[in-house]
């Protein structure tokens, strides 16, 4: 009986494994041969927008994949990111990767405060402050022109010199972003697997009981909150690196932030892979739509309804729906609500038996 | 600052004031008998605009009578959206997912009045849109006071459907112990949907009284649910007296601080009163115990 | 009453109302430590609103809860579940998207910064877990989601789960509601053995049986306060219980 | 099961990149290649959506209408224009990929630029880094002149600050007991609007005019109330609105009903919109507005221009038409005299030589530019006399007389 009610036998393990070890290698070796299957340099420069938007979905999602919190407002820490990095090289003269590194920080410590203001309390009110954040940066950055260069824009000079040219710099970035990737994946596993990371999944699932188990809750969500908004803004410091403009309304722009929502839901908040999947389909996505329909409104229509859609339908994101339907056509997986209500009868006459 | 300019800030904030208190109070009645954050709630507003612009425009009509259209219009609307959406989301991830799922039909709203209308910014003509009469010196727009009677109008109305009948009294109940007003055997989910529809009806009024002195355009609406958001904080979530009150304070104060600080620095207050109310005082200042919870 | 047991948990004076409704007035209660206590009291009498003040998941509005002679009001739920209180759910709750074993290991704290990001995986702590599961009979599910689990099944887990925190006392808020009686013989001795140990238990319940059968020492609420209490048969005799059951 | 989970992850990421690169790399190619037969190719970006859309819907009717009217005329060194238009839906990210397609997939021979200064910088930025010829029609305000930019030129005949010189000349030169002494500013916080009021501004100050309200507001302002109440209450003599449109017509209608009364009253943009006498009534006499175009300038060029865009659009042309046809003018006349156009570093650098260099006739009068590519004149000033809007400065253009005091509205 043991081994019957067992959903996963042991053997097909190494299979298992070995396989996601394949897989691995030729995701790495797909992305290190990309610039160099890029038929021309528009392609990979949408390259590097596809693997910004993954880096920031990645990010997201370890405050929302670990907590379930949702945040509509991490535009506010990418373009946050991107300003101090500028910030930091226009008016301090700072080496731009020295930079790039201390507005993170900046950003992790900006982050705190406003952490303790909405995690305090529940669900509803980190929403609203999440999208109150990007409001209230937009007026700041627009009105203190003297500082932020207001809506003037600011444009950040290249970490590079102006030998490497423009393709150069694609496949540069293009690499600095997917090593940032890799950076965020390794962490999130990392985090994924460790009580840290366990206590934080309980949060998710229900918030109440992991406190009556002992979990600091406050302290876990604030301390996942604060690394989410560090890569947030390293990874929104690396766009404005590679982009070389930043202007508040693209910025702190909430339809920006509601695309890392929308990616890594797609994708499946609660699998590693699952942002970058949601990045990749919606990146490209939008880049098709726009070949093939080009100039009408159906962005934001489209961008609503397949949010609306992923969340009344597949609240899971794709991954997990994949697994479904993989496992429903593999033999052994049968429900295990049916094998339990068979076991419950058999507990319950072996109890009458023994009482 | 001259006593007359203060005073014709006093005379803008307060109608001012009464425009968010409405608003606010239909965006705190979905939180208080779903716990959802409606952030459609300002697309629907100005959803609202755009029909009255558009009936103005078609018959020539005063836009005001587009309500006898929009306001059952929005009710039902409402009503559908939560039986047939919110309803749909699973209890325990109901907040957050209501957030995106409302989100979405924002989005939706936007586009698809960019799609119909263009980004065009709009406004009404009217023929008395300049008048305006003395009132001890500071000056108000006859337009102005229209839309701040409109709302007056609504939210006292509110108040008595809540105060004296057996819906309010269903519904106040929900609001406050959701468990307990089933017990007592009120068909909760019912109240729900039908307070989600008061909601919407607050967003048509509010929208035609915004129509008639305001230009319209598709994004207009995330400059509303930012102070909006922060008005039913600071009023205490689910609370419909204390929304009003914080709308009443805090449009009074942005129309105040306008003066030494400019427009776009005086819009920051309402979010430097969210963060202070969040800081000290989550639950809010004149709310309930509701707000401790979320 | 007797003055040789140990102080346990105590509440002085507790008081909680909600718009005006008193749902905890002014309640002094010590239960008795090492012990299996109960708290019965007609629907709406407070018991549950009581439960969430010990806990910290509510603020009381006045009062105090202390435990073994320290004070913990208003402590939040984490740090009063570190001092050695366990709690379960009224309907139980378990992490419905995480595995069996999953669930277990969700309790195991680390006090030092460095140990967060150890693997939740460690082997002592998934034996440890084996073991709870095995005490409760659900061993053989330990991969399943706990979604997927019968309610039956999903009780157990709950108070696996507590176990796993390795608690003193141990409050159950109504461990007998929908449960068949077969589970409820095994929830109980399983309260029984636990005790024996050295497990003080505050069980919440409305089944009768269950609570003459199983406890020492009962406590009757009745309008957010406690009216009588003593060993089930006391309690059984007093009129004033009766009353509020009836009479309310 | 997780395991097998991230596997599949795995396996669909790498499919969807390959289709990726495989789908949008195949769209189109070629192009490039100039043997004199083949059109030649120009890519523009246009924010046809968003907040800017109604501007560069304009800009695109300007540069559709040139093409026509250059094919119908012979081509470009005999060869047809074809021009290829995308959308970057008001975007900054969006303009700059934009740009990247157009010169690296679709092998576009020229490109003009976008609207406004917003889009302009990260464009400018995209053409400059592959050494593309930038002739943008609406990128007024100095930030766009102030990146190092060499390849940028602005076609029209004034920079933002510099819209209201001939107004500011005309005020200082009044009589003592007539000039203004006070002014209030209002100003939309955008390069382009800002630039344009504070342009005036500084002249103003510097002639002793005090300034006694200077407000800015984000460009999302409807309630214009307190504005208003603040410049009702500083009772200035005159009031600049550095506006688009529609803040123009909310600020007027605004200062109305709170009455107030300026002797002078001047707007960017707003007033030379077909909508606005419409949306404003009887008031909007005497209100000011500088211009870049008007339909009845005489230059040489512009009698054809106007005839054309008439006779294919129904209605005569406004300035961001003018702009887009100006932009199209002053590449082509680049064009002619090199006698190349193809992507070539060469090429395009031979094309900003001769820019830097030589003067170019336009519908909007003759253009030069300095080093930055600002360009070198001044815009006209027009006036609502009678209910018309008509140029009454400089005086040698004038059609009709200034009128000072406004009346009131």
């Amino acid at each position: 009986m043991h081994s019957v009610s067992d959903p996963r036998p042991g053997r097909g393990r190494t299979a298992v494994r070995t396989a996601r070890v394949v897989g691995l290698v030729a995701l790495v070796a797909l992305v290190a041969a990309f610039p160099s299957l890029a038929p021309d340099s528009f392609i990979l420069s949408v390259g590097v927008v596809i693997a910004s938007y993954a880096v920031l979905a990645t990010s997201w999602n370890f405050v929302g994949g670990f907590t379930g919190y949702i945040s509509l407002g991490h535009a506010a820490y990418s373009g946050l990111g991107g300003y101090a990095t500028a910030l930091l090289i226009l008016r301090a003269d700072v080496n731009p990767w020295l930079a790039l590194a201390l507005g993170g920080l900046i950003v992790a410590a900006l982050a705190v405060p406003i952490g303790i203001a909405s995690l305090r309390v529940r669900g509803a009110s980190f929403v609203i402050v999440s999208i109150a954040l990007v409001l209230i940066l937009l007026l700041v950055f627009q009105s203190w022109g003297s500082f932020t260069g207001g809506s003037n824009g600011l444009r950040v000079p290249r970490p590079f010199g102006d030998d490497v040219l423009r393709p150069e710099q694609h496949e540069r970035f293009f690499y600095l972003h997917a090593a940032l990737l890799a950076v965020l994946l390794l962490c999130w596993w990392a985090i994924d697997r460790s009580r840290f990371g366990m206590g934080l999944k309980a949060i998710r699932e229900d918030e109440d009981k992991a406190q009556s188990l002992g979990v600091p809750t406050f302290a876990y969500k604030l301390v996942v909150f604060v690394v989410s908004a560090f890569f947030t803004a390293i990874g929104g410091g690396m766009y404005a690196l590679w982009f070389g403009y930043l202007d508040p309304i693209f910025q702190f722009s909430i339809l920006v932030g509601s695309y890392m929502v929308l990616m890594s839901l797609l994708g499946g908040i609660r699998s590693l892979f699952g942002p970058l999947l949601g990045a990749v389909i919606v990146g490209y996505a939008m880049e098709f739509f726009k070949a093939q329909y080009g100039d009408t409104q159906a962005h934001l229509i489209a961008m609503g309804a397949l949010l609306a859609l992923v969340v009344l339908f597949m609240p899971d994101g794709i991954i997990p729906a994949l697994g479904n339907l993989v496992n429903r056509f593999r033999p052994k997986a049968a429900s295990i609500r049916e094998l339990t209500a068979e076991e419950l009868t058999v507990q319950r006459e072996q109890q009458e038996v023994r009482g | 600052m001259t006593a007359s300019l203060t005073l014709q800030s006093l005379v803008l904030g307060v109608l001012l004031g009464g425009l968010y208190a409405l608003l606010a109070a239909g965006l705190t009645l979905y939180f208080g008998v779903m716990r959802v954050v409606m952030i459609a709630h300002s697309a629907l507003l100005i959803l609202a605009a755009y029909i009255a612009w558009f009936f103005e425009r078609q018959t020539g009509l005063d836009p005001l009578l587009s309500l006898v259209i929009t306001v059952p219009l929005f009710f039902v609307a409402g009503v559908v959206m939560q039986r047939l959406l919110i309803a749909r989301l699973r209890p325990a991830t109901l907040t957050m997912m209501s957030v995106l799922l409302t989100f979405s039909i924002a989005l939706l709203i936007e586009g698809l009045l960019g799609f119909v209308f263009t980004g065009t910014h709009r406004r009404i003509q009217l023929p008395y849109s300049g008048t305006h009469f003395e009132f001890f010196g500071a000056s108000i727009a006859v337009v102005k006071l229209i839309a701040f009677g409109l709302a007056a109008a609504s939210l006292a109305a509110l108040y008595v459907l809540l105060k004296t009948t057996r819906f309010g009294q269903a519904l106040r109940a929900t609001i406050q112990h959701p468990d307990a007003a089933r017990l007592v055997g009120i068909n909760t989910d019912r109240v729900a949907g039908y307070g989600f529809g008061l909601g919407l009806a607050t967003a048509a009024i509010g929208g035609t009284a915004l129509s008639l002195d305001s230009t319209i355009y598709p994004s207009l609406h995330w400059h509303w649910i930012g102070p909006l958001m922060a008005i039913i904080v600071v009023g205490g979530l689910g609370s419909i007296p204390g929304a009003a009150i914080a709308a009443m304070a805090l449009g009074l104060s942005q129309s105040l601080l306008q003066i030494p600080l400019g427009t776009t620095w005086a819009q920051t207050l309402f979010y430097v009163a969210l963060f202070a109310t969040l800081m000290l005082r989550p639950q809010g200042f004149f709310g309930g115990r509701l707000a401790q919870r979320f | 009453m007797t003055t040789t047991i140990t102080r346990g948990l105590e509440t002085t004076g507790l008081a909680k109302s909600f718009g005006g409704v008193h749902a905890v007035d002014n309640a002094t209660v010590a239960f008795h430590h090492g012990k299996v206590n109960a708290l019965i009291g007609p629907n709406g009498s407070g018991k549950t609103t009581f439960f969430n003040c010990v806990t910290g998941m509510i603020k009381p509005d006045a009062g105090s809860v202390s435990y073994r002679g320290e004070d913990i009001t208003g402590r939040p739920p984490h740090r009063i579940a570190r001092a050695g209180i366990g709690r379960s759910f009224q309907l139980c709750r378990v992490f419905p998207r995480m595995t069996v074993l999953e669930n277990l290991l969700a309790s195991v704290r680390s006090p030092t910064l460095p140990g967060w990001l150890r693997s939740a995986r460690q082997r002592g702590d998934i034996e440890r877990a084996r073991e709870l599961l095995m005490r409760v009979g659900i061993d053989h599910l330990e991969h399943a989601e706990a979604r997927d689990l019968s309610y039956g099944q999903q009780k157990l887990l709950e108070l696996a789960g507590v176990l796993m925190t390795d608690p003193e006392t141990i409050m159950l808020d109504e461990p007998a509601g929908g449960v068949n009686p077969a589970l409820l013989d095994r929830i109980a001795n399983l309260v029984r053995a636990l005790n024996a140990e050295g497990k003080t238990f505050l069980i919440v319940e409305h089944n009768m049986d269950l609570v003459m059968s199983l406890s020492d020492h009962v406590v009757v609420f009745d309008r957010g306060a406690p009216i009588a209490e003593g060993s089930p048969d006391e309690v059984r005799a007093d009129p004033r219980v009766l009353e509020a059951y009836l009479g309310s | 099961m997780k395991n097998a989970q991230k596997l599949r992850a795995g396996a669909l990421v790498t499919t969807a990149a390959l289709v990726l690169t495989g789908c949008l790399g195949t769209s189109s190619e070629g192009g490039g290649g100039g043997d004199g037969q083949d059109p030649i190719r120009i890519g523009i970006s246009l924010p046809l959506t968003g907040d800017f859309s109604e501007p560069g819907k304009g800009v695109r009717r300007g540069y559709d209408a040139w093409a026509e009217y250059v094919n119908s005329n012979g081509g470009l060194l005999g060869r047809q224009v074809e021009l290829t238009i995308l959308d970057d839906q008001s975007n900054a990210d969006r303009v700059a990929a934009d740009y990247e397609k157009l010169i690296n997939q679709d092998g576009v021979d020229l490109v003009f630029g976008p609207f406004s200064t917003r889009l302009v910088v990260p464009a400018a930025q995209v053409a400059e880094d592959y050494g593309f010829l930038f002739v943008e029609p609406a990128g007024a305000a100095e930030e766009v002149f102030t990146q190092g930019f060499e390849n940028l030129f602005y076609a029209a005949p004034a920079v933002a600050d510099d819209h209201y010189n001939h107004l500011a000349e005309k005020i200082i030169s009044m009589p003592a007991n007539q000039r203004p002494k006070t002014a209030a500013y209002a100003a939309m916080d955008d390069p382009f609007a800002q630039g344009t009021a504070y342009g005036l501004k500084d002249k103003l100050e510097e002639a002793g005019i005090r300034t006694v309200v200077d407000e800015v507001y984000p460009p999302n302002t409807t309630d214009f109330g307190s504005i208003a109440a603040k410049i009702a209450d500083s009772r200035a003599d005159i009031v600049v609105g550095g506006t688009q449109y529609q803040d123009a017509v909310n600020l007027i209608v605004a200062l109305r009903q709170l009455n107030y009364q300026p002797k002078l009253a001047a707007f960017s943009t707003a007033p030379t919109n077909p909508e606005f006498p419409e949306a404003i009534g009887k008031q909007t006499e005497g209100i000011l507005s500088p211009t870049g175009y008007t339909p009845e300038a005489a230059f040489p060029t512009n009698r054809e221009f106007v005839d054309f865009y008439t006779k294919l659009n129904g209605n005569p042309p406004g300035e961001d038409e003018a702009n887009a046809w100006t932009t199209g003018q002053v590449v082509a006349a680049a064009v002619e005299a090199v006698g190349c156009a193809d992507p070539e570093p060469e090429c395009q650098g031979k094309l900003v030589d001769w820019l830097r260099n030589n003067e170019v006739d336009t519908v909007v009068g003759p253009l030069s530019w300095d080093e930055a590519g600002r360009p070198q004149s001044a815009h006209l000033i027009q006036q609502y006399v009678d209910g018309k809007i008509r140029i009454v400065l400089p005086e040698d253009s004038k059609e009709a007389d200034f009128i000072y005091p406004k009346p009131k509205w």
